[in-house]
C-alpha cells in the first residue's frame, strides 16, 4: 500500500502544481513508513514540506494553505498524534465553508496511519475515526487496500472538502495486488457475496473479517463482506441492501466499543432495516482500553472473536433470540420473519449484491 | 531581552509629531473619521444589543487607532486575518457595514447565512478571512495563506490580528513557530489591550513585554504606541512592505487598552477599576487640530448621517427574512449528505406541526 | 443550577484542601456564568487559580495536580474551547492509570458548559460529550437538574477517575428546585414513567422531552422519560428494564446525529434487547452541522421533532414495520412480539419502573 | 538576546576544569559509571532490539552526561518528569534495571502490566512520572506536580526533561506560560540533541538558541554543554536548589548530539552524513585521567559483570510469563465496565477456540 499511495501523492503532484506535502520527517527521511520518499528530490523542498514538530501548526497552516489556492496533503506521523491538531480540525477545518457561506473552503488531506498489530502500544496503534466521522464537515475515508488507497487519495485530494484519510498502517507493507485504476467515489464494496450475514468493515479489519468468513464457509456458512472504505459519507445503499438480503449484521472495527463507529452503523442499519433483521446486530470491536502491547492481538479484533459472533448470529436467529425467556417469543418472531424474508431472499439477482462484477475483488489481495 | 526595545511614537504633547509619518495629511482626516465612525458605530451597536435587537456585540473603543492604523496600511491584495475586534479594519477595506449588519442579525442577506454569532464576519472579497471564536485559531491560517501566496508569487502580506491572551494559545505558538521555519511574507499585530475578558496581561504573561515572546522564534519584533495611529501606520507600513519584498514574518505589539467590556456579555466592574489611559481618538484630534485642513464640523456631520443610515440599516435588517430553512444542512459539506436531507425533512414536518 | 454548582465546589473546597479549581476568568469576574463567584474571596488565589488562555496548558497542569495529590476541578470556559484540551484529556488523562499499571491516576474533574439554546452559535452550543465517551478512561456525566448537579459534582471530585463534567447551560438560570440532597452513583433516573415509550436522554434535553411526553399524554401515549445523568459508565440495567416494558426506544441529544452517542445507545439497546423491541428504536439529535445561529431552535432536538418521533414509533410498532413491503411480515412480527411482552407488561411491579419512589422527580423541577 | 547567553563549560582540554565543579571526587566516578553502564545498556538493548527479542528500544548515546548530570543532581524528594531518553536518570534513582528489561519485554511483571512499549517506563516509588510518546504532554504535567508540591508546602523541586523538537509542541508553550503564571518549583531540561527524529534543530527553530524561548516566558534561562557532565551537574544543582527555595521556574538548554539513531525504528544515514562531536564519555575520561583515585579497570569489571546479569535479566524477563488476559481491562477505570466485562469474557471464549 506504500507505493500505491506514494505513487497518487507523485502523480497527483505532477498534474497539479498547488499540490503540496507537509509533515513532520516526511522530506529527507520519506516519511516514518516511507510513504513520501522520494517526492523532496522529485517536488523541492517548496512542495515537500519537512515541518517542526506540530501537528496543530501544521493542520492550521494548511488550512491557511487551502483558504488560499494550494491543495495541501498533510501526513500526521502517526493518528495517535492527530488529537494537538484536534481544534483545528474540529473547529476550524470542518466548520469553515458552512461559517463563511461557502466564501472559503478548505480542500486539504490529512494522511494518518492508523490502527494497530505492529506492536505499537498505546500511541502508535489508535484508530480514532469516530472522533471525524462525528464531525460534520470533515470526510472520513479509510481504505482496505492500496488500489483503493490509491483511488481514493486522488479522489480525496481533488475533494472540496476536507478529508480525514486513515491508512492502516498494518496494511502498508503486507498487502499487495497488481495497479488496477478505478473510481471508488465513496461507495462501499461487497469484498466477497455471500447469504447469510453481512460483515461490515474498514481497514485493517477487513483482513480478519475475510479470514472469519472462509473459516465459516467451512462451516456452511456465507459471510458477505463489505468493505465501507468512505465512512463519512457513508453508501448507505450498499449496507442496506446487503442487510435486507441477509438479514443480519455483524459490525467489526479496531477502535474501542463504545462510541465507536461501529454505533453509528448498527443504528443506522436498525433505523433504515428494522423489518428486514433476523437477529440482532452485533458488534466486535477493540476493547474499551487504551491500546495494549503484549497483549494486543488479543486487544484486536481477531478472526476468531469474528467468528465467535458469526457462530453466535447464527445461533440466534435460528434457534433463540437473545436473553429472551418466552420461548413463545423466539419462535413466532422466528417465523414471522422468516416467512417475511422469503420473498426477499429467493430472487437472489435482484437482492443487488452481484457476484463476481467488478467490484468484488475476493482473493485478488493477497496479505504478505 | 525585549524589555528593552523602545515604544514607538509619533504623536506627541499637544499634537506634535516626533518624527515624520508616512500618512499623508488627507488620508489622516479619513482615518480620523473611520475610528470616529467605528466609535459610534460600536456605541449604536452595543445598544441595539441592550435592547434585544441583536444578540451580541463585542467593539473595539480605545483600539480603532491600532485597528484602523494597521487598515490605512494594508494594501487591497494584502489579506486580513482578523481575530473578532477589527471590523473596522474590513469597513476601511470596503466592506459595506449593512453587511456587517445584517450578519449582526442574521438574516437570509447575511454572506454566512445567519450561521455564525454577530460579529464573526468574514469576506473574501475583500481578502478578510472568516471570523471564528476560539482564540488563536487563526494565527496558523495566516501563516497557510502568506505560504500559498509566496507559492503563488504573489507580492503580497498577510497580517494577522489577535489579543494579548491569545499569545498563551496554542495557534500562537504554533503559528508564530511555522512562521519562521516556512518564512512566509505575515505580519503578526498584538493588540495589547492589556486584558484577555478580566485576567490583566500581566498575569498571562511574566515576560516584562509581549515581543519577547518574538524573540524565542527567531522573528524581527516591534512595539509601537497602539493608541497613536500615526505611529501604527508607519510601523505597519514598513513591515507589510518588508513582509511582501523579503518574504518573511515581522511580530509587532500594538500597546493599547481596551476601554470598555470584552463584549456585550462582560460586566468589567466586576474586575477592574483603573482609570483608563487617555482616549487614541482624543489624541489624533490634538494632532489634526494642529493642521490647518481640518474640518471638524463637516466630519461631524457625516457622523451623524453615519448615525441615521446605521439605524436604517438595523431596522432593514430586521424587516428581512430569516435564512431559509435549507440553510441549515447546506453547506456543511459541498454536496449536503443523505442523513442532513432527512434532517431537513423532519425539521420541516416539525415546523408545520 | 449555577447556585447548585457554585454550592457543591464550595463545599467539597471547604471539606477537603486539596481541592482546587482552574480555568479562565475564574476568580476575579467568578466565571462567565458566575459558577465560581465568591470561590477567590473565600479560598485565595493559591486554590482559584485564574489561567492564561491555555486550555491543554490548563488541563495538563491539572493532571500533574491531581498525580501529586491534590483533585483540581478546571473550568473550561465553553465546551466549545475544549479541543486545546483533546490531547491532554484523551492521550493522558484517560491513559494514566492504564499505562502506569495504577501506580498513578488522575483524580481531576473537567467541568464545561455545554449545549445551545442561547444563541451562542458554532462556538457558544457544542455537545461534545460522544468524543470523550468514546475515550476509554474517561468518564462523562451531564446532570439535568440542580440537585443532581451538586451531587454529581461532589461524586466526580472525589471520584478516583477523570470525569468530563458537562453543564447543560441553558439549564443554568432556567431551572430550580428545592435543594435535596442524594446520591446518584452513576445511576440513571426516570423522570416520568411511562408504559409506551422509552425516551432516553440527557442534559438540557431532557426538558424537551419532558414536554413531548405532557403533549403525548393528550394523545394518550405514556412516555417514560430517562435521564441518564452519567454518559460513562453507563446505567444499562435502568435503560434495559425500561425498553424490556415498553419495547420502544426513542434517544434524543443536542449533538449531531451522526456518530454521537445516541448511536452508541441504539445499538447496546439493540444488542441487549432486541426481543422485546415493538418497533426499530429511533434517535432525534442535532444536525449534521456546526451549530448554527439564526436557526438554533431548528437545529436543537426540539419537543415538536420529539414528539413526532414518538407518534412514528407508535404508528409504525402498531400499524405498519418501517419501510417493508411485506404484510405477512409486519403482522407476524408484531404477532409474536406482542405474545412474547404480554408476560413482561403485565405484571407492572416488577417492571423496575417504581412509580412515585424517591428516584421519579415529575413536576418537582419548574423551568424559569 | 538569548543568542548572548554564554554556554557554561567545566570540563577543558585534556580533562581540566576551567572552573571548581559541584560533584565530588567519589561521585564523579561513580557517575562515570552509570555513563558507561547505560552506554552498554543501550548497546544490548538495541541488539536485543534486532535479535527480536525486544519490540523497541532507544537509547541515549552521547546524551549520557546531559542525562545523569542532571539525575545526580536531583535529591529523592524530587520529582522526575522524563521524555522517553532518560532512562539512565530513573536508574541512578534506584530503579531496578531488570524492571526496566521486563518493561521492555512487557511480561506480568511489568510494573506497567506490559501495557505500554518499550522504554515508557514509570515508577511512583521513585517520583519518575509516566513516559508517554506523544511530544511534550509531560511538560504541564510537571508544572502540575510542582504546584501541587508548592501547596502541600514541600521543598521539592520537579526536574523536566524534553527534546529540541519539543519546544515546538503545545505542552512546552503551554507549559512554560502556566510555570511562568503559577510560579512553580520546576527546572525545565531541555535536551538539544540538534535532531527530533530528521528534522534539524535549526529547522524546527529560527531562533538562535533555544534558551532564546525562556525570555518569552520571563523564565531565567541558561545554556549548558550538555557534553560536560561536571557543568551540567553544577547548574543542575543550583537551579535546583533555587527552585525549592525560591519556588519559580528556571529553564536549561543542554547542548548535546543524539550519536545514534532516534530509535531502533530509525535508521539515521537517510538524513545525517556529519561527523559526530567528541563523545561526553571521553570527555569525562580525559579529566578522571588527571585524578589519582581513578581505577578504571575495576570499573571495567563491573560493566563487564552488568553486562552478563543485564543478558541474564532478559533471559528471565522473556521467560517470565505473559500479562494475565485479565489486565487488558482492569486499570482503564478504578472498576472495570460492564462492557469491559463482557469484552473480556469474548476474548476469553476466543482463546479457547
Ligand atoms: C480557546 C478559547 N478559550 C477561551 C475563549 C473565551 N474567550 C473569548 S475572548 C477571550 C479573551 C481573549 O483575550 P485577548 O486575546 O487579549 O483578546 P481581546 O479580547 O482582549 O481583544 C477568552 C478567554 C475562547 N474564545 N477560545
Ligand atoms: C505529538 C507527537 N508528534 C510526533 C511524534 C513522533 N516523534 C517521536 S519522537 C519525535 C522527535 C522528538 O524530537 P526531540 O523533541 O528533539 O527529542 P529527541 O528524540 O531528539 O530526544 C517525533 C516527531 C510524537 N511522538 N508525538
Ligand atoms: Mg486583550
Ligand atoms: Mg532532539
Amino acid at each position: 500500500m506504500v507505493e500505491a499511495l506514494r505513487g497518487a501523492l507523485a502523480e497527483e503532484m505532477e498534474r497539479d502544481a498547488n499540490v503540496i506535502v507537509i509533515g513532520e520527517d516526511i522530506g529527507r527521511l520519506g516519511g516514518v513508513f516511507r510513504v513520501t520518499d522520494g517526492l523532496l528530490e522529485r517536488f523541492g523542498r517548496d512542495r515537500v514540506i519537512d515541518a517542526p514538530l506540530a501537528e496543530g501548526g501544521i493542520v492550521g497552516t494548511a488550512i491557511g494553505m487551502a483558504m488560499h489556492g494550494l491543495r495541501p496533503v498533510v501526513e500526521i506521523q502517526f493518528a495517535d498524534f492527530i488529537y494537538p491538531a484536534f481544534d483545528q480540525l474540529v473547529n476550524e477545518a470542518a466548520k469553515m465553508r458552512y461559517r463563511s457561506g461557502a466564501q472559503f473552503a478548505v480542500p486539504m488531506v490529512v494522511r494518518a496511519p492508523a490502527g494497530g498489530g505492529i506492536k505499537g502500544g498505546h500511541y502508535h496503534s489508535q484508530s480514532p475515526e469516530a472522533y471525524f466521522a462525528h464531525t460534520p464537515g470533515l470526510k472520513v475515508y479509510y481504505p482496505a487496500s492500496p488500489n483503493d488507497a490509491r483511488a481514493m487519495l486522488l479522489e480525496a485530494i481533488r475533494d472540496p472538502d476536507p478529508v480525514i484519510f486513515f491508512e492502516p498502517k498494518r496494511v502498508y507493507r503486507a498487502v499487495r495486488e497488481p495497479r488496477e485504476d478505478y473510481e471508488v467515489r465513496e461507495r462501499a464494496r461487497i469484498l466477497r457475496p455471500g447469504e447469510d450475514i453481512s460483515c461490515i468493515s474498514y481497514g485493517a479489519s477487513i483482513y480478519e473479517c475475510l479470514e472469519a468468513a472462509e473459516a465459516a464457509a467451512r462451516r456452511g456458512i456465507e459471510v458477505e463482506i463489505i468493505d465501507l472504505r468512505s465512512l463519512i459519507p457513508l453508501d448507505e445503499e450498499t449496507l442496506d441492501r446487503s442487510v435486507r438480503h441477509t438479514g443480519r449484521a455483524l459490525i467489526v472495527h479496531e477502535a474501542p466499543l463504545t462510541g465507536g463507529y461501529g454505533g453509528e452503523l448498527v443504528a443506522g442499519i436498525v433505523e433504515r432495516n428494522f423489518a428486514w433483521l433476523r437477529a440482532r446486530p452485533m458488534r466486535v470491536a477493540g476493547i474499551d482500553a487504551p491500546f495494549p502491547y503484549a497483549l494486543e492481538l488479543e486487544a484486536l479484533p481477531s478472526a476468531r472473536r469474528i467468528l465467535l459472533a458469526i457462530e453466535a448470529l447464527m445461533r440466534e436467529s435460528e434457534e433463540a433470540l437473545p436473553q429472551t425467556v418466552f420461548g413463545d417469543a423466539r419462535d413466532s418472531r422466528q417465523g414471522g420473519l422468516a416467512a417475511a424474508r422469503t420473498e426477499d431472499r429467493e430472487p437472489k439477482n435482484d437482492s443487488g449484491v452481484k457476484k463476481g462484477d467488478e467490484d468484488s475483488v475476493e482473493g485478488a489481495m493477497e496479505i504478505k | 531581552m525585549g524589555g528593552t526595545i523602545a515604544v514607538e511614537r509619533i504623536l506627541g504633547e499637544g499634537g506634535a509629531l516626533i518624527r515624520e509619518p508616512l500618512l499623508r495629511i488627507e488620508r489622516r482626516f479619513v482615518v480620523y473619521e473611520a475610528m470616529l465612525r467605528q466609535r459610534r458605530f460600536d456605541t449604536i451597536m452595543m445598544r441595539a444589543q441592550r435592547q434585544g435587537r441583536i444578540g451580541f456585540h463585542l467593539g473595539s473603543e480605545g483600539e480603532e487607532a491600532a485597528i484602523l492604523g494597521v487598515a490605512e496600511a494594508l494594501a487591497d491584495t494584502d489579506f486580513l486575518v482578523p481575530c473578532y475586534r477589527e471590523s473596522a479594519a474590513l469597513f476601511h477595506r470596503g466592506f459595506p457595514i449593512e453587511s456587517f449588519v445584517d450578519q449582526s442579525v442574521g438574516n437570509a442577506r447575511d454572506v454566512n447565512r445567519g450561521r455564525q454569532m454577530p460579529v464573526h464576519f468574514s469576506s473574501a472579497d475583500h481578502r478578510c478571512l472568516s471570523v471564528s471564536a476560539p482564540i488563536g485559531t487563526q494565527i496558523p491560517h495566516a501563516v497557510g495563506v502568506g505560504y500559498a501566496a509566496k507559492m503563488r508569487d504573489e507580492r503580497i502580506a498577510v497580517a494577522v490580528f489577535f489579543g494579548d491572551g491569545a499569545t498563551s494559545s496554542q495557534g500562537f505558538h504554533e503559528g508564530l513557530t511555522l512562521a519562521a521555519a516556512l518564512e512566509v511574507p505575515v505580519v503578526f499585530f498584538c493588540r495589547n489591550n492589556r486584558y484577555a475578558i478580566s485576567l490583566p496581561v500581566e498575569e498571562q504573561c511574566r515576560a516584562e513585554t509581549l515581543v519577547d515572546k518574538a524573540v524565542g522564534y527567531g522573528i524581527p519584533a516591534y512595539r509601537v504606541d497602539g493608541d497613536d495611529v500615526l505611529a501604527v501606520h508607519f510601523r505597519a507600513c514598513k513591515a507589510l512592505a518588508e513582509a511582501r519584498s523579503a518574504r518573511r514574518p515581522i511580530f509587532i505589539e500594538l500597546l493599547t487598552y481596551r476601554r470598555g467590556a470584552h463584549s456585550s456579555s462582560d460586566d468589567p466592574t466586576r474586575y477592574r477599576s483603573e482609570v483608563p489611559p487617555r482616549d487614541p481618538i482624543q489624541i489624533f484630534r490634538d494632532h489634526l487640530y494642529t493642521l490647518e485642513a481640518f474640518d471638524e464640523e463637516a466630519i461631524g456631520r457625516r457622523i451623524d448621517a453615519f448615525d441615521r443610515d446605521l439605524r436604517a440599516m438595523l431596522r432593514r435588517a430586521e424587516a428581512a427574512p430569516k435564512p431559509s430553512i435549507e440553510s441549515i444542512v447546506e453547506g456543511v459539506y459541498a454536496k449536503p449528505t443523505r442523513t442532513q436531507l432527512r434532517q431537513l425533512e423532519a425539521i420541516q414536518a416539525a415546523r408545520e406541526l
